[in-house]
């Protein structure tokens, strides 16, 4: 019994269903990455979990609470975290004041939180008082996760990170995604780059056509010839 | 009921309405409110075709309403002789200086290209061209202004008959449109809204300020009419004939004297009536041609491609249709159809008085015309132009009424009922806001919502 | 038919298509693939005269058409359908087809007033084919139905119906498949392959469904970061190591090595 | 003939009838924007009924002012209204709030297109100046008291020996001090409360706000305050200044429009700079320059004219061009505002 599961998600944007039946689960301290072809449904698969689509049915579980029924604000303040792919942080603020923004449902002192994110991303520290719009944007993937940390989450959700990042950045963005996970985060990750991303994932699901394709660890599915050819949208 | 009686219907109601107000008040009364029905109908008709028919908001009605009404002046009164020979020639030297200046302008910042400074040299140009133009336009105003200001003091009109000024008036309209579509068109939704706002302030600010041309607030009063008038008519024996015949019943009975009297006080109230009737018939036959051409026009591969573009412009333009062209052709005949209602208006009143536009009623209450009739649909729109105005008149003598019931029981010399009989006439703008409202609210189609679908 | 020569496209510092050239034989139905970002759309817009190419040229039957406007190649027969259908909601399926023919009598508003004959002739003529289309396309049933309200896939073959109103010589199809279901998709797929065959249709489509491009397509064509990284049969491709690479991501050599030790390791 | 340098008392003409003029009334302007900007950032549509919101706002005022003033109530040097404001500002807040439960929101929650709210803004347009009519009457309205004038011209050109006096109307300084206390206000409270950087992050990007747990029936809340405030204050200093006419709020429309869309919807920054540079170049161009250059021009080239470029009346169109131009060179104002 994973520490956040989605089970037997079934739905899609009103229109037709986008996944069917597809269960997704990440323990804390671990990567889970959704990889798969263009159009395989592997944004809608995160957003379920985060309660932002129609359901038919499946059920969502975080720490054995069924959280099916919340809205996603909900799920928010019950220690999920999101990173959108893109307009994932607040162009016209600040990156300090995105930080703020990102704990605006926490009532204590926060600035604690925000030196953890610093010792995390110490080019944040440097720039904070920079508008965010400005950086550049690897910079802002790290904005963006760390405003999603700003809540203390039980569960990271990235979806697509790594999109429209040169390969350096790429990375570093792995490394300190990594470092999130080392310190008992459940991170789970959409990804477009999959070779990078099941190299540092724990466990991972190929998903095609809205359906668990193949279920793993990262390295497994790597040598899988089968699920190779399965990116090219088999 | 079934939608495709529901417009006989509700016209039906209309008509009974006024009805009522003739048995009830006046038939004069009721005439009046008919006639400025029919014009509100065809003002809301050209909001419809850029508002309902391409999603064009414009809220420079007023603009193009003055417009209409300063091409009856231009068109009807006589020309004053004077102050041509004064001013004449320089105004009109000024006026092709003004033409050429612009031209040169726009050929200028073409021939510039993308070299520096190419919006600053225009700027300068713009402004050479303003003191170029000032320079004659100045002395020639005030020459003109000084020709006998207590009469004229204006260059006075054509002197051709008052009819033709009503297609003036669209003319002139549709030339204005072009101008400002060519400039604001692209712009966004609500910068449109903004910008047209403008310019109808600007509008009415150069009628009332250009006294050479207009009479500015000093007003032209005694215009031209399309119909007799009522004292020729108590002249002569034909209508007096006809009175005689309609009231033969009333007539029957009396002595001569007396006869004679009571014809002349029939003849009187009979001419005024006569005279109402007359441009009711003509603003029917302008209404009935606008919507006929209109509805041919919809209902047409035309509106169809209009249709699609107010839908979705991106497909419209990926289909090959040219976006831009159609979007200004229906800002030109919008606004053409409204310059019409804005000279029918003048014609009626007799008079071009610039001071009396306000964008409350000119621009505003003919989009609640719109909107409350149902925007895309001709018959709507006419439908709102006649209620609408209705509700508009009739709100004031109901408000007076009611704040005299409900304030009756303080003394009548008291400070605050007076205030209260005052101001009752201003809960019609109320009641135009809520009517408003609602309507967006409960049935956002209107009364006679848009046929969408296949026809 | 179409041939693009060396084009590439530049949005500030980002090279959407670096240099890239191939063929469109007339008469064929070639499949354009390649992961996100590959800057396919870019080179169907550019095709289709959203862009002007920052270099390079593209030749419509040995005529240079950079620099057209998409009217202009609608006119000259090339035509595009959107990845999210971009159709008339407010209208009917008929009307949605009707308004396609371009330059109609009808179209020009003082005509609606002044020849209103021909254009009753005129469009007789239209709704017929119009019909003929939503037959061929078997959505007959649909013909009064507000676009609005159809599904994802009908809203698809209408785009594809909208193609059939004027005589296409180039279709570019931006992923018709996207959010339709198998069985319609079927449909779809039969439809372009009647078009093709029955009235010599050219097609180019963007397709991520790969059996559907294994059916339909031949060549296939993959682009990769702006380039073109391959080309040949769906069977040729798919087998391609280098065509899998490029799907799987951007390899970069320090993580490799990450990769190699925890291999060895034995996660 | 004149006394003291001429060049100084072409200074002190200048000051006395441009300068001044036009700081004051770019204040109110800027005050008036900045409603129309807050709204547009948050509620994302252009409010045609801002000017009557601000008669409204000045309507309530000044009733209290009156009441005030027959309690004997008074504020000393300064006018009474500045007492009755706070109450002017409530009641304007009251009936903001209830336009937005009763009007605005249910379109809010079916999402409905922006131009929808224009059209709706509309509406309570025709509503609110009704109300205002109803109430208080078309007429002209007096009410100001205290002190007309800081200084008087006569009592300056003594001071100064210039031929050229420099008067300071008391109504003058009152707008600029309390224009500046309520921007700074303003801005501290977007830049430094939670509340209000809340407000900024729902205006930047409302999805990532959302996410992050900001409510945004707070916001939109705080945003009506905040434009009744801004309203209110800008419509009273107006009144104080020029004189209280209903219609005219309507008319301010067009240059307070036109001051946020020349600084760019939705940027409060943007806001007050449009306010001063729609009333500079309207006063500038208005002016009457003949004194002026009498002053600096030797006795040959003095001007016979009177060397004004625009007729007064031809405010509207200053205010007119410069948006249109703006608008063509710059589509999203100085400040780069937010398109929807």
């Amino acid at each position: 019994m994973s520490y956040l599961i989605g089970e037997g998600l079934t739905g899609g944007y009103g229109g037709p269903d986008i996944i069917v039946d597809c269960t997704i689960a990440v323990d804390q301290g671990e990567i889970a990455v959704i990889v798969g072809p263009n159009g395989a449904g592997k944004s809608t698969a995160m957003r379920a979990l985060l309660g932002m689509l129609t359901m038919h049915h499946g059920s969502v579980k975080l720490d054995g609470k069924d959280i099916t029924a919340l809205t996603p604000q909900a799920r928010i303040g019950a220690g999920l975290s999101f990173v959108p792919q893109n307009d994932n942080v607040f162009t016209t603020m600040t990156v300090e004041e995105n930080l703020e923004m990102g704990a605006f449902i926490r009532t204590d002192d926060i600035s604690g939180t925000m030196e953890e994110i610093y010792e995390l991303f110490p080019i944040l520290k440097e720039r904070r008082k920079q508008m965010a719009g400005y950086l550049s944007g690897g910079q802002r993937q790290q904005v963006a996760v760390g405003r999603a940390m700003m809540t203390k989450p039980s569960v990271l959700m990235l979806d697509e990170p790594t999109a429209g990042v040169s390969p350096i950045v790429m990375d570093e963005l792995f490394d300190r995604i990594l470092e999130v996970k080392d310190k008992g985060v459940a991170v789970l990750m959409v990804e477009q780059n999959a070779k990078q991303a099941l190299q540092i994932a724990d466990k991972g699901y190929v998903l095609v056509m809205g359906k668990n394709r193949h279920t793993g660890s990262g390295s497994e599915l790597l040598a899988n010839a089968e699920v190779r050819r399965s990116f090219l949208g088999g | 009921m079934k939608p495709k009686q529901r417009p006989f219907i509700v016209f039906a109601i209309m008509a009974a309405m006024l009805l009522i107000v003739g048995f009830v008040q006046s038939w004069s009364v009721a005439l009046v409110i008919l006639n400025l029905c029919l014009v509100s109908a065809i003002m809301a008709l050209g909001v419809n075709i850029q508002w309902g028919y391409a999603g064009l908001f414009n809220v420079g009605i007023m603009g193009f309403t003055a417009l209409g009404g300063v091409a009856v002046l231009l068109v009807s009164m006589a020309p004053v002789s004077a102050a041509l020979e004064v001013g004449g020639g320089q105004m009109a030297l000024a006026a092709v200086t003004l033409i050429v200046g612009c031209i040169a302008v726009v050929i200028l910042y073409r021939a510039w290209g993308e070299r520096l400074f190419r919006k600053t040299v225009t700027c300068l140009a713009v402004i050479a061209v303003f003191f170029l133009v000032h320079s004659f336009y100045g002395p020639a105003s005030d020459a003109i202004e000084a020709v006998d200001p207590a009469k004229t003091g204006y260059l006075g009109g054509l002197g051709l008959p008052v009819i033709l000024s009503w297609v003036a008036g669209g003319l002139l309209a549709a030339g204005a449109a072009w101008l400002i579509g060519k400039i604001t068109l692209d712009l966004r939704t609500d910068y449109l809204a903004i910008a047209t706002l403008g310019i109808a302030e600007i509008i009415i600010s150069l009628l009332k300020n250009e006294d050479w041309l207009t009479r500015g607030v000093k007003n032209v009063t005694g215009l031209p009419r399309p119909v007799p008038f009522e004292l020729d008519l108590q002249e002569s024996p034909w209508f007096i004939d006809l009175v005689e015949t309609f009231n033969r019943g009333a007539l029957a009975g009396l002595g001569n004297t007396e006869r004679a009297d009571a014809l002349r006080m029939l003849s009187m109230e009979g001419s005024g009536i006569f005279v109402k009737l007359c441009y009711a018939g003509l603003f029917m036959i302008v209404l009935t041609i606008i919507f006929t051409l209109c509805s041919l026009a919809l209902h047409s591969p035309w509106g169809r491609m209009i249709r699609a573009i107010r839908d979705n412009e991106t497909a419209a333009a990926a289909m090959g249709k040219n976006v831009t062209g159609r979007r200004l052709q229906i800002f030109v005949l919008g606004s053409a159809v409204v310059g019409i209602a804005g000279a029918m208006l003048t014609t009626l009143d007799g008079q071009f008085t610039p001071g009396t536009y306000n964008p409350l009623r000119y621009t505003f209450l003919i989009w609640v015309m719109v909107v409350v009739g149902g925007s895309g649909n001709n018959l709507g729109s006419i439908l709102g132009g006649f209620l609408i105005w209705f509700v508009w008149i009739e709100a004031e003598p109901v408000g007076i009424w009611l704040m005299d019931v409900l304030t009756s029981g303080f003394d009548p010399a008291s400070e605050f009922r007076a205030r209260m009989l005052d101001n009752a006439q201003y809960m019609r703008l109320m009641v135009m806001g809520v009517v408003l409202l609602l309507v967006m609210r409960f049935s956002p189609g209107g009364i006679l919502p848009e046929k969408t679908g296949h026809r | 038919m179409i041939k693009i020569d060396s084009v590439s496209k530049h949005f500030g510092g980002i090279r959407a298509i670096d240099n890239a050239s191939f063929l469109i034989e007339k008469g064929s139905i070639t499949g354009l693939i390649g992961p996100n970002g590959a800057g396919k759309t870019t080179m169907f817009n550019t095709i289709a005269g959203l862009f002007e190419p920052t270099i390079g040229k593209i030749f419509l039957q040995g005529e240079n058409i950079v620099g057209l406007r998409p009217h202009q190649l609608f006119e000259k027969g090339v035509l595009r359908t959107f990845q999210i259908a971009h159709e008339f909601t407010t209208m009917s399926v008929l009307e949605n087809l009707m308004m396609v023919p371009p330059n109609q009598i009808g179209e020009r508003i003082y005509n609606t007033w002044l020849r209103r004959r021909q254009i009753k002739e005129q469009e007789r003529g239209i709704r017929h084919k119009a019909e003929e289309v939503t037959e061929f396309l078997k959505i007959s049933h649909l013909a009064n139905e507000l676009a609005g309200n159809l599904s994802g896939g009908q809203k698809k073959l209408l785009e594809l119906g909208r193609t059939m109103m004027v005589d296409a010589k180039l279709v570019l199809l931006d992923e018709v498949g996207a959010g339709v279901n198998r069985t319609l998709l079927k449909e779809i797929g039969k439809a372009i392959v009647r078009l093709n065959k029955e009235r010599g249709y050219t097609f180019c489509m963007i397709e991520h469904d790969m059996d559907f491009i294994g059916k339909l397509c031949d060549p296939v064509i993959v682009m990769a970061e702006g380039q073109v990284l391959a080309q040949g049969t769906a069977k040729e491709v798919t087998s391609n190591e280098e065509v899998i690479e490029a799907y799987l991501g951007r390899r970069s050599k320090h993580r490799d090595k990450i990769a190699d030790r925890s291999v060895e390791g034995g996660v | 003939m004149t006394e003291g340098p001429e060049f100084l008392n072409a200074l002190i003409l200048l000051s006395n009838y441009v300068v001044l003029p036009a700081i004051t009334y770019g204040s109110q302007l800027a005050l008036g924007a900045l409603g129309v900007t807050l709204v547009f950032g948050i509620l994302r549509f252009s409010n045609f009924a801002h000017g009557d919101t601000m008669a409204f706002g000045a309507m309530v005022t000044i009733l209290f002012t009156w009441w005030f003033q027959s309690l004997g109530i008074s504020f000393g040097q300064l006018p009474t209204a500045l007492l009755a404001l706070p109450v002017g500002i409530l009641f304007t807040i009251v009936i903001l709030l209830l336009t937005d439960r009763l009007v605005y929101r249910y379109y809010r929650r079916i999402k409905s297109k922006p131009i929808t709210f224009v059209m709706l803004s509309v509406g309570v347009m025709f509503v609110m100046t009704g109300l205002v009519r109803f109430i208080i009457g078309p007429k002209d309205q007096n009410f100001a008291d205290g002190a007309r004038f800081i200084f008087k011209a006569r009592d300056f050109k003594k001071w100064a020996g210039l031929s050229e006096g420099l008067a300071l109307r008391s109504s003058q300084l009152i707008t600029i001090v309390v224009t500046m206390l309520l921007v700074a206000a303003l801005f501290w409270f977007l830049q430094k409360t939670k509340a209000g950087k809340s407000m900024r992050a729902y205006s930047d990007n409302e999805e990532l706000a959302l996410l992050s747990g900001i409510n945004p029936d707070t916001v939109v809340r705080v945003t009506w305050i905040l434009t009744a405030v801004l309203a209110t204050t800008a419509g009273l200093l107006y009144s104080l200044d020029k004189s209280f006419k209903p219609f005219v709020f309507f008319q301010l429309l067009l240059p307070i429009f036109a001051s946020a869309i020349v600084g760019g919807l939705g940027k409060p920054i943007g806001a007050i700079a449009g306010g001063f540079i729609i009333a500079f170049s309207e006063v500038c161009l208005t002016y009457v320059y003949r004194k002026f250059l009498i002053y600096l021009l030797p006795e040959s080239m003095e001007p016979e004219t009177l060397v004004q470029l625009l007729s007064t009346e031809y405010k509207f169109a200053v205010s007119f061009i410069i948006l249109v131009l703006v608008l063509l060179i710059a589509p999203t104002g100085l400040f780069k505002g937010k398109v929807v």
